[in-house]
């Protein structure tokens, strides 16, 4: 494998797309504003200068029939790599998705292929409210036949995203805002994340800590502070939500006998409730404490800063959950979060660091 | 949109009317057995319709691709779709087009181009003009042909893919069949009252509005509108006025649910597709007694055996049941 | 409260819906083909003739706008009931469920209400196939705001529907087709069945069993049989989905320490996962066996009757996973399985009863 | 459409001009304090394009409904929403109209018949439609304005909604400000090239083309729309031509991001909606130096003033955050 240089997620989410476009002259990219200033959050820089408006094709806003021409281009081996700016605009393909896209290749007796991409970037941000903060990954983990990824590291930014271009089945890309800003080494030219599973990111003997996409580099941040204080979290990125493979977390849930999930959106039937149900089902006997689930608060996510102080899934409560769990006295408590708090540098809790100029 | 008068000659009219006759008889066939209870899922039958279907298919290449409804037998058999398969499908065995995972409304032959026929209204549809954007970024001069009936001019869908077609001058047909009605609810309870073309104008499509149940009409102005696809020229959209004859899902004839009378029944039977014509070939000396029995048994011996093949086939091994959820 | 008949889930829901629209002339009904000669299931028998077209309004087939449209009138004060032949057909308006729906209460800060019921019909039957037999209820319950319920007994059938109808916030009623051919006692008039969450449907102390809509009459069936054998079943129906309140669920587990959970819908991500994790998490310690979830299998629903032979969770799945967590007998079960056998009276397995009639 | 020529009183228009100059010095306060990041959440600015907002909503009354989009700053302040309270759902403070909740894609105040401005495109389409088809119901003669932009015709539900609309006779107006972009994409990238109106027109809905940018065209065509559909004539469709000055989303003026030359900027916003109405208006001799400068005085202390309010507003209690998610 090729050396690796510093990117952040959107600039190697940018090699994915450049790297596949330019092997494959099926891969095209599709979407509103695909190509605009912005660069869809830097992951599409010079692709329009260097492929061209067929093949960065800008789309009607109608995301119902896009998925659909998608889908029907896709059967006849095209490689479409729809990208929308938001996962709530895809509310409105969930029919062509979960009807047409998870079923097609099995309800064609696997005469059919769908080999699309859809990119959806959950917009935590700034103020972004109601409608423009969800993420729904546990909505399209539910359904048989999509594969959904969820990218923490720069490294998956890329290699998880070739590897669902190359895929023949379709595959839900949630990327959330605020790894596109994370940096993290990332090897040059192709190459290939396999959509098989979780990983362990950091390896840890009192709980297992499972957590997708910016809260897996949160929770790293965190269990440096946990062990400092004498704490030793695993920490597993989930990756690939569907199809679903726990392997990796029965077995670390097997060595520490504690479990914590950390979701990317609500907790209620999300994928923390998949996790735990599975692992109380097939680790029984392992497990030497109530697993708990992180998440969002339950309800919509509020638009003014007040409100979602801990709206989202805090360090804080991470140490909080673990701490409890594996029994710490509060002064270990205290000083993780002390810890925790020097690391942050004093930033406000809706910055994710000091690249981030928000809101759009 | 340009009237493309086909000379169309008598081996064409011939075929327009066994192509009919044949469907006919299929449905038929599948309505009679349908009580059986060994067909043990939803039947959209299309008899009254085949005008459409027949008129359409007839001025396609085998390489060109079809996508329909729920209400798709006609379309699926018009464009040569294998009768075996189709009727394996619906008895739910082995050798259906999708192995006995769809049924009646899952239809599909990759052979002949029937890529995609699906029952949520309008589905279909941007698969449809997906697929044709596809050709046209592969260069092929393969047209798609998007069948659907009058209530997906209701659904977004339909304007969104047609927007999109029409500003890629995609090789696109919309066939609209227009029955009226959507389950039993008449057209003038569901859109306001003016031509449904103009919404197709509105969007570019070239239009053309016509008698579904006269099949030559129908092969015509499709001829028409494929040769302006395939020659770059952009998708059209073709009104075909028809009714359906039977309840929306089901075996019976609508009068027997007492959606009307039985003489009102007759009035809209007496409109039939086939027998049209029919008529006009027997005036022609293209057809008499003895040539439509002989077409008749030949193709009811073809139903017939298509029949016994489905009812005699496995039914598909249960282990195999979690096959294909992943490519 | 008034004497009960026995009606079945259709009549119920039919008188749901008359006594609304008689007791508040705000209520009305919306949908496609919902007064044709199959009356929408037999729940919409009469009621064109007695309230007349404004009220049981004929929509175009346009289900998106048709929610918005809803939701805007509920804004001003109305009550419609969208009532839809398969859930499929929302899948067409998520955008306006999950956004609008869901959330204009609390995006508003309690100034606007969205008083609607969505009605929506799980059509297993004869050879739905891929397209018309999902159920989904999982991923409606994902979102707060919306409420969620699943009418098991027909009492429910009835007084769920007027509860909803009531309702201020917006609910979702999935009606399982085969709830419709089941009869139950069912008061007349005006009355309602509260919103508030599980009910006990059957008592026993060796394993709590938690369904859902029609899996409870199969499940209060299969408990019977397991009663022959000495095995005591306690049966949950679990009513109302979101918001869940589970607390009948962690005292019946306190009981029994066993748990078994029925899906109508696929078990990834389903309304199982929820309930055994929040049980894992808060009844750990009374737990004595590993709980175990039973559900759809994971693929798209096949047509063809040899496909979905064990497709959906049969009793016979249940007498097995029950036997296993007690430690049964093999004779036990056995005897438990030949028991449900008798107890179907050799019907095929793609039959509810004999009064059925599909496949539509 | 009829044209329903409207005698405009002087005092109208003056009001027209004030009303315009009021969400231009809004929109500028905005832009100029964006990069203060105490507004911390996404704005959609409508500098350029008040002439619409202002003529559609002089036309109306204070029953009368409003649902807009995400840039729907003008249109709740033409009607009249609260300044104070809109400053204060921007800055995310607790007496902002929805709590602080939704930020600037969110507005909303109920006394003057804003129901809902929402950022998916579409969504608010159809309820307004509902809120149209409760009024009808109920007997009401409220009239419901339905504000979209072009981008909108491209979405499903618009034709959905529209359809309904027309079928019921429903008392809506679309008013559709066609700025030609959508992000940054012109509108040839996104629909073939037909007038938009055919669309409108092919769905029933009473269509007007008009310069988007002279209020008192706009407020002329909206007068017989409203009074049409009050009267029971059904929907209206009101194309309004204009452009937007600034970025999508954002305070930037749009050449600041080199999507054009600022010489090309400068053409646009020559055709200033305020500049055109107040030439008339000073060639009239209704407004002079001395009459704007108040007018600025004015309006500058009103804008002030809110912005002080809003920016030492309190934020919403935490405590709250999960208040209201049942009814
Ligand atoms: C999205 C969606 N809504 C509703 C239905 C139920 N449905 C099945 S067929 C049908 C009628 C469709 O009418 P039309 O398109 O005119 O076809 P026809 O049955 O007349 O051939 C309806 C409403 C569906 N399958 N999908
Ligand atoms: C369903 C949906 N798709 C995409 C977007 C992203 N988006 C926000 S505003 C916008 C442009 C809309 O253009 P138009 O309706 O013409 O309004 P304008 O911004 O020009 O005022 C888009 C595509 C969205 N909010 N919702
Ligand atoms: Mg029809
Ligand atoms: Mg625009």
């Amino acid at each position: 494998m090729p050396e690796a240089r510093s990117l952040n997620g959107a600039e190697a989410a940018r090699e994915a797309l450049f790297e596949s476009m330019e092997r494959d002259p099926d891969v095209f990219m599709m979407g509103e504003g695909i190509a605009d200033h912005g660069n869809f959050f830097g992951t599409t820089n010079g692709l329009m200068e260097k492929f061209g408006s067929e093949r960065m094709l800008e789309m009607p806003v109608a995301e119902n029939a896009m998925t659909g021409i998608a889908i029907g281009a896709a059967m006849m081996g095209q490689r479409p790599v729809m990208s929308l700016q938001r996962v709530e605009f895809v509310l409105l393909a969930l029919e062509q998705i979960f009807d047409n896209a998870a079923k097609i290749h099995y309800a064609t007796n696997g005469r059919h292929k769908a080999p699309i991409v859809i990119r959806l970037v959950v917009g935590r941000g700034w103020g972004q409210g109601p409608h423009h903060a969800q993420s729904l990954e546990s909505v399209f983990a539910h359904f048989p036949g999509l594969k959904v990824i969820m990218p923490a590291l720069a490294r998956d930014s890329k290699g998880m995203l070739i590897a669902a271009i190359e895929d023949d089945s379709p595959v839900i890309c949630i990327e959330h805002r605020w790894i596109h800003f994370a940096k993290g080494p990332v090897p040059e030219g192709h190459y290939v994340e396999p959509l098989d599973g979780p990983r362990v990111r950091r390896e840890g003997s009192d709980v297992t800590i499972v957590a997708t996409s910016y809260a897996v580099l949160e929770a790293l941040a965190t269990a440096e502070a946990l062990d400092k204080v004498g704490i030793s979290a695993e920490v597993i990125d989930l990756r690939v939500l569907r199809p679903l493979n726990l392997d990796l977390v029965k077995k670390s849930v097997a060595k520490t006998g504690r479990l914590v999930t950390i979701d990317t959106g609500w907790i209620t039937c999300g994928m923390g409730s998949e996790i735990v149900a599975t692992v109380a089902q097939e680790c029984f006997s392992e497990l030497k404490a109530p697993p708990q689930r992180l998440g969002l608060a339950d309800y919509p996510t509020p638009s003014s800063r007040s409100l979602v102080t801990d709206y989202y899934p805090t360090p804080e409560a991470l140490i909080d959950c673990v701490g409890e769990m594996v029994g710490a006295k509060s002064e270990q408590m205290e000083a993780a979060r002390a810890d925790m708090a020097e690391h942050r540098g004093g930033l406000p809790h809706d910055v994710p660091n000091p690249t981030f100029q928000g809101p759009f | 949109m340009e009237k493309h008068v086909t000379q169309i000659n008598d081996e064409t009219r011939l075929g327009l009317y066994r192509e009919m006759l044949r469907i006919r008889l299929v449905e038929e066939a599948i309505a009679d057995r349908y009580g059986e209870q060994e067909m043990r899922c939803p039947v959209h039958l299309s008899d009254g319709q085949e005008g459409i279907a027949v008129g359409a298919c007839m001025a396609l290449r085998k390489e060109d691709k079809i996508v329909s409804t729920h209400r798709s037998h006609g379309h699926y058999l018009a464009k040569q779709g294998s009768l075996k398969a189709m009727l394996c499908e619906i008895y739910g065995r082995a050798p259906g087009c999708v192995g006995g995972r769809g049924g009646s409304m899952h239809l599909l032959d990759d052979e002949v181009g029937v890529l995609a026929c699906l029952p949520i209204v309008g589905t279909s549809v941007p698969l449809g003009v997906g697929v044709a954007y596809a050709a046209k970024r592969k260069g092929e001069d393969t047209v798609v042909t998007v069948f659907l009936g009058d209530a997906v001019m209701e659904e977004g869908v339909f304007h969104e893919s047609a927007n999109f077609a029409a500003l890629h001058s995609l090789p696109v047909v919309f066939v609209c069949e227009n029955n009226d009605l959507s389950f039993y609810t008449s057209l003038e309870v569901r859109q306001p009252d003016r031509p449904m073309t103009d919404i197709a104008k509105a969007h570019t499509l070239a239009v053309c509005e016509l008698d579904g149940n006269d099949a030559v009409t129908v092969y015509e102005a499709m001829n028409g509108a494929v040769k302006k696809a395939r020659g770059g020229g952009g998708p059209s959209f073709l009104m075909c006025n028809t009714r359906r004859w039977r309840e929306h899902c089901g075996p019976r004839y609508d009068y027997e649910l007492g959606q009307m009378t039985e003489q009102e029944f007759e009035a809209l039977r007496a409109d039939c597709p086939m027998a049209k014509l029919g008529a006009q070939l027997r005036e022609a000396g293209l057809l008499d007694d003895a040539g439509e029995d002989a077409l008749r048994a030949e193709l009811g011996k073809e139903i017939e055996e298509a029949f016994e093949f489905a009812r005699n086939a496995p039914f598909p091994e249960l282990e195999t049941a979690g096959d294909h959820v992943y490519a």
